[in-house]
């Protein structure tokens, strides 16, 4: 009888990596449909692309670094997806396939992969698609049908829309960030699983409106314009470059919003949550230098 | 010359990030590029002249004094050059050719020519400039091929190409110099005497 | 009921199949005979015992067979009656050459003379108590093995005004000490009483984790007019049987980074020992034999009184065998699934800190393999004792000493809640432990 | 709109908008900081924008008072140069002088790192107005490259672990990295 001698602990969490990320595909699954539903196929089409193209890259990468092929986490398709859904509904394909290309291999590949990138990839390139190629970011779709009808987003227009119709999304905007019923569904399930922590969401959006609101703004349709909620919940909740603690978290969370409401109200972009978390996302390892659980025995309250 | 810097095998930008702000700043162009990297590698030139001939006889300290007010002696003539013959490209180089007086690469290369001797400074500071001339002209073809499709001012790529626009601006400059570096770096190998960051 | 007390961080591991302890809850404790028995010379923490009997000699139950070594050292006493096979080197769980006596049990069960009992716990000279514990070889039955008498031994200037006997069992798969508080609820009592009584301690406290009600009554009526002891219920979840964690839940004091309980003026001990300090003291029988949890794909899960010494597979036949074909075997553990140690083979015997035996198959022991980090942030928020496990395992890897001991890595109990919360399945608990290992030894070396 | 909105504004501009390491490209020498700690990148780009707010203001007054009038204003490279030389030095020693920790994180040649295309960057922009608009071009400006010089070693720290590769591993992957917090701060475009 051959004895397996590996230490302890014995058993493990069944939550692995796979199963978070798996978890967040499934809470991004409600906005995929939304964003079929009012953009039709041509939406379809870009998130299939850019799921495919974020693997690819990285399967590639992986094999010129001469590591082990580690797609099967899932980490590069949800890269792809959550780039995807922060496309315009008519934008190019290739505009995708270059998205997936510097957020796979320049973001997170240069870096050393999963874990080790400090910046979100999904984030980053959509600012690199939005400052290179604007006229494609920026080229927005009314969701009547299948006629692609130029018009403004609600952040250029605030009064057009009631807080109804922007909470359900039937508004020009990218794929997955028009309809909040459904980014508020997969929030919930990404919650409910504990995949992730309430604070980074919470925080964010509490700040946005917050902020908002002393800059003169309706804070409730704020909230529900553009891709705040989509990022509060999906892209700065992200594991690896957020902060660790939730002390830090807040914080951080709480910059976001800050940013993002400062550049919505006074600087040249309409939509500022990308940069907000961008910029917190490199104040991150500042943060989790700054906050720590104090350790059991030490400090102030060890003597007692 | 003993070797230490070259054109290709220990390049001074690519390698040793030596003279780095000019080389994202300006070289959104090929022409810009050569034009910044002649200047600087001009100004080098006179700067480790005059460093070979006196820098033995000055201390540490004296050194990156004498070579500092040297460098910006050089860079004034090297504007009122750009200014009289090339008025188009000074002014689309614009402040950074005052700068060259704080270019890494002139106050590390003249602080090193002092106590070479002479002829060793001299072909070092040649040596050092034509590699950054160089690398600066590549590095602005690169950046105008992508960000604009063309090159030294003439389209090209396709008419169907859309530009990376990013490639033109100071985000892209600085990843696209990083990455030169990496490739650089992985083409050449980690150069034993060459310590990054001088 | 009041609100229940708990520590910041933890995991609840198996917590879907009730910490595993379902197969074995319910099951009275059966008693076994063992054929051999091999009695490790250095079955608690500190030297060795030096064996006094050799290969042929005739010993009697209880007899002493290895006499105490240093200021650590305990004495070892036969657990049968019968022949010495033979004084030398045998498997243990952690080392290949561990000294040890052999007996053949002749199954009579024949005493040998015992020192005088010093009567009830409640009348006996309190001065003659810990000597006695020392004299029936009593260490820590928890797990750490520390002899009882050197825990007891407040020094000059020190002073202790709580025991806290540790009936947590917050290790997943063992239920012996809850088996021990249903049956001899009594015993667990007398031996915190004359703990208490042996060192003028006011206050007595047993700390059970809330999924074992049964036992939380069982003690409560057993502690009821007896002075000082009272019964606390605690949180279900992993390490809450920590010393540590145990010591901030029960009296809201901590540690300080590198000093012992008593420090804060607080002794723990697990339940098990008080059962044999009872023994020691009301019968003056020394620690022949403890109750150990035999469980996992064993046919009969059982809870069975061993003797010590008893091997592995004598444990394993008296639960029917293991009830996977041969191939399939993965794992045969000693102790619970966070800290147990995987047995080299079937022949190491149960020594006196050895609380449950579990088997795994070969799915359930594949080993992990580490894949990045992605810095969740789980490790930080299991961590019981505020470390960054993350961080920490980038120094370890790095094999960066200062920058790890600065991360407080020797503050680390080796609990498991990082590695087994970790979603990447990187293996932290035991990149600390041989940290641990590396500085401690370094230490050694300046020292010597 | 009164003076405090206004130099506010300008903070904001300076420090974000017109970031001199991210925007304005004038501190690459911030990337050439070897991964030093958090703590020694607040002393050097505290120090930095000291001495740029320093050299900005005596330049403005050396140009508009000394060279102008004198007609010698083809000097003012070598001028400020000097200049700027000698204020890093006496900065330099007055710090060491008050906290031997600062002295020890600037390092022997503390003076030769200060004098780079922000200070002198600094004292060439600041020259468009008035001597109080020279010497906040100077500090703002400074702020925003200790700002980007502590983000900077923030990344560094955390890239210590990480598996960058070889030809990467340095000055190439700070590069990249200072590439991406560029594209943020692009966010702030048109502020």
């Amino acid at each position: 009888m051959k004895l397996n001698l590996n230490p302890a602990p014995h058993v493990h969490s069944r939550q692995d990596t796979r199963w978070l990320m798996g978890n967040v595909l499934i809470a991004l699954l409600p906005c995929c449909v939304a964003g079929v539903v009012y953009f039709g196929v041509p939406a379809l089409m870009l998130m299939a692309v850019s799921m495919a193209s974020a693997v690819l890259f990285e399967a590639l990468w992986q094999k010129l670094c001469g590591r082990k092929l580690l797609i099967a986490d899932g980490s590069a398709a949800v890269t792809g997806l959550i780039l995807a859904l922060n496309l315009p509904p008519r934008a190019p394909w290739w505009l995708a396939v270059m998205g997936s290309a510097f957020a796979v291999v320049i973001v997170k590949g240069l870096f050393g992969g999963l874990g080790d990138n400090f910046i979100n990839p999904a984030m980053a390139a959509r600012a690199l698609l939005l400052a290179s190629w604007p006229k494609f970011m920026t080229a927005w779709t009314a969701p009547s049908g299948l006629d692609a009808v130029t018009s403004a987003t609600p952040l250029m227009t605030p009064a057009a829309w009631t807080p109804l119709e922007l909470f359900l999304g039937r508004i020009p905007g990218c794929i997955g960030e028009t309809c909040k019923l459904a980014i508020l569904a997969g929030l919930a399930w990404l919650l409910i699983t504990r995949t992730i922590k309430w604070h980074i969401p919470v925080a964010m959006m509490a700040s946005l409106c917050l902020f908002s609101w002393i800059f003169g703004k309706d804070p409730v349709a704020a909230a529900l314009s553009g891709g705040a909620l989509f990022g509060a919940a999906f892209m700065a909740t992200d594991y690896v470059t957020c902060p660790v603690h939730p002390a830090a978290q807040m914080i951080y969370a709480a910059g976001a919003g800050l940013v993002a409401a400062v550049i919505r109200s006074y600087a040249g972009y309409p939509e500022g949550v990308t940069y907000g978390i961008l910029l917190m996302n490199a104040a991150a390892p500042l943060l989790d230098k700054c906050f720590r659980r104090r350790v059991y025995g030490h400090g102030r309250e060890a003597a007692k | 010359m003993d070797g230490k810097h070259g054109i290709l095998g220990n390049n001074p930008l690519l390698r040793l990030g030596l003279g780095i702000c000019p080389a994202v700043a300006v070289t959104t162009t090929a022409l810009n590029g050569l034009g910044m990297g002649v200047a600087t590698a001009g100004a080098l030139l006179l700067t480790s002249f005059v460093m070979g001939l006196i820098g033995g006889a000055l201390n540490e300290k004296a050194r990156f004094a004498v070579t500092l007010i040297l460098s910006a002696a050089f860079a004034s003539v090297a504007q009122m050059v750009l200014r009289g013959w090339f008025p188009a490209l000074n002014d689309s180089l614009g402040v950074f050719v005052p700068l060259i007086a704080v270019s890494s690469l002139i106050l590390c290369g003249g602080s090193e020519a002092a106590g070479r001797g002479f002829g060793a400074a001299i072909a070092d500071g040649l040596v050092m400039g034509i590699g950054y001339a160089v690398a600066m002209t590549l590095l602005g073809a690169v950046r105008e091929l992508l960000g604009r499709g063309t090159a030294f001012g003439a389209a090209v790529l396709p008419a169907a190409y859309e530009p990376l626009l990013l490639a033109a601006l100071p985000a892209g400059g600085l990843m696209l110099l990083g990455i030169a570096m990496g490739l650089y770096n992985a083409v050449f190998g980690r150069g034993r005497n060459g310590k990054e960051g001088a | 009921m009041t609100m229940l007390k708990t520590f910041r961080g933890g995991v609840h591991p198996l917590h879907g199949d009730h910490e595993g302890k379902a197969q074995t809850r319910g099951e009275p404790t059966r008693a076994i005979e063992p054929k051999t028995v091999t009695l490790l010379m250095g079955m608690h923490l500190g030297a060795p015992s030096e064996p006094c009997v050799k290969a042929g000699d005739r010993v009697k139950l209880g007899q002493v067979v290895g006499t105490p070594v240093g200021f650590l050292g305990l004495p070892v006493h036969a657990s049968v009656s019968g022949e010495v096979l033979s004084v030398g080197p045998v498997q243990s769980v952690s080392a290949p050459n561990a000294l040890a006596v052999t007996i053949k049990n002749d199954f009579r069960d024949e005493w040998a003379e015992l020192p005088a009992p010093l009567g009830s716990v409640e009348d006996c000279p309190a001065d003659q108590i810990v000597p006695a514990i020392r004299a029936a070889g009593i260490c820590g039955m928890g797990g750490a093995a520390f002899p009882t008498h050197v825990k007891l031994a407040v020094k000059e200037g020190q002073f202790c005004d709580t025991i806290i006997l540790n009936g947590a069992e917050c290790e997943t798969h063992l239920t012996c000490d809850h088996r021990l508080m249903l049956e001899n609820s009594d015993r667990v009592v007398d031996g915190l009483r004359a703990a208490m009584r042996a060192l003028n301690v006011p206050r007595g406290v047993i700390a059970i984790e809330d999924n074992k009600p049964d036992a939380i009554e069982a003690m409560r009526r057993a502690a009821e007019g007896r002075a000082g002891v009272e019964v606390a219920a605690l949180h279900t979840k992993y390490p809450q049987g920590g010393e540590k964690q145990l010591i901030q839940v029960v009296t809201g004091r901590e540690v300080p980074s590198g000093k012992l309980p008593l420090d804060v003026h607080v002794i723990v001990m697990n339940v098990g020992t008080a059962a044999a300090v009872a023994e020691a003291v009301i019968d003056g029988k020394p620690l022949i034999s403890r109750i150990t949890t035999v469980t996992g794909h064993v046919d009969r899960p059982s809870n069975l009184r061993v003797r010590v010494g008893t091997p592995v597979r004598e444990l394993l036949e008296a639960c029917g065998g293991i009830s996977l074909p041969e191939d399939r075997v993965g794992k045969v553990v000693m102790g619970g699934a966070m800290t147990g140690f995987p047995c080299p083979g079937l022949e190491v015997p149960v020594a006196k800190a050895n609380n449950g035996i579990v088997v795994y198959d070969a799915k359930e022991a594949r080993e992990t393999e580490e894949t990045p980090c992605i810095r969740c942030g789980r490790c930080v928020d299991a961590c019981p004792m505020g470390l960054n496990p993350y961080l920490l395992k980038h120094l370890c890897d790095a094999g960066d000493m200062a920058r790890a001991q600065k991360e407080c890595v020797m503050d680390c109990i080796v609990c498991g809640s990082c590695s087994y919360i970790c979603p990447a399945h990187r293996h932290l608990t035991q990149t600390f432990k041989a940290m641990k290992d590396a500085i401690a030894a370094e230490a050694k070396k300046g020292k010597g | 709109m009164s003076n405090l909105t206004r130099a506010l504004l300008f903070l904001v501009s300076c420090v974000f908008t017109q970031n001199f390491v991210f925007v304005r490209l004038m501190g690459g020498s911030a990337l050439l900081k070897k991964a030093g700690s958090v703590a020694t990148a607040a002393i050097v780009g505290g120090y930095t924008a000291l001495v740029m707010a320093v050299s900005a203001a005596l330049n403005w007054i050396v140009y508009k008072k000394a060279l102008v009038p004198l007609g010698a204003k083809s000097l003012y490279l070598v001028a400020f140069a000097a200049v700027a030389l000698l204020s890093a030095w006496l900065i330099a020693l007055a710090l060491k002088r008050v906290s031997p920790r600062v002295g020890k994180a600037l390092g022997e040649n503390g003076a030769a790192l200060a004098v780079n295309c922000a200070v002198l960057g600094a004292s060439l922009i600041g020259m468009g107005g008035g001597i109080v608009r020279a010497a906040l071009t100077g500090l703002f400006g400074g702020l925003g490259y200790l700002l980007a010089l502590v983000l900077l070693a923030g990344v560094q720290e955390r890239l210590e672990f990480s598996r960058v590769p070889e030809s990467m591993k340095g000055l190439p992957i700070s590069l990249v990295s200072a590439g991406l917090i560029a594209l943020a701060f692009m966010g702030f475009i048109g502020l």
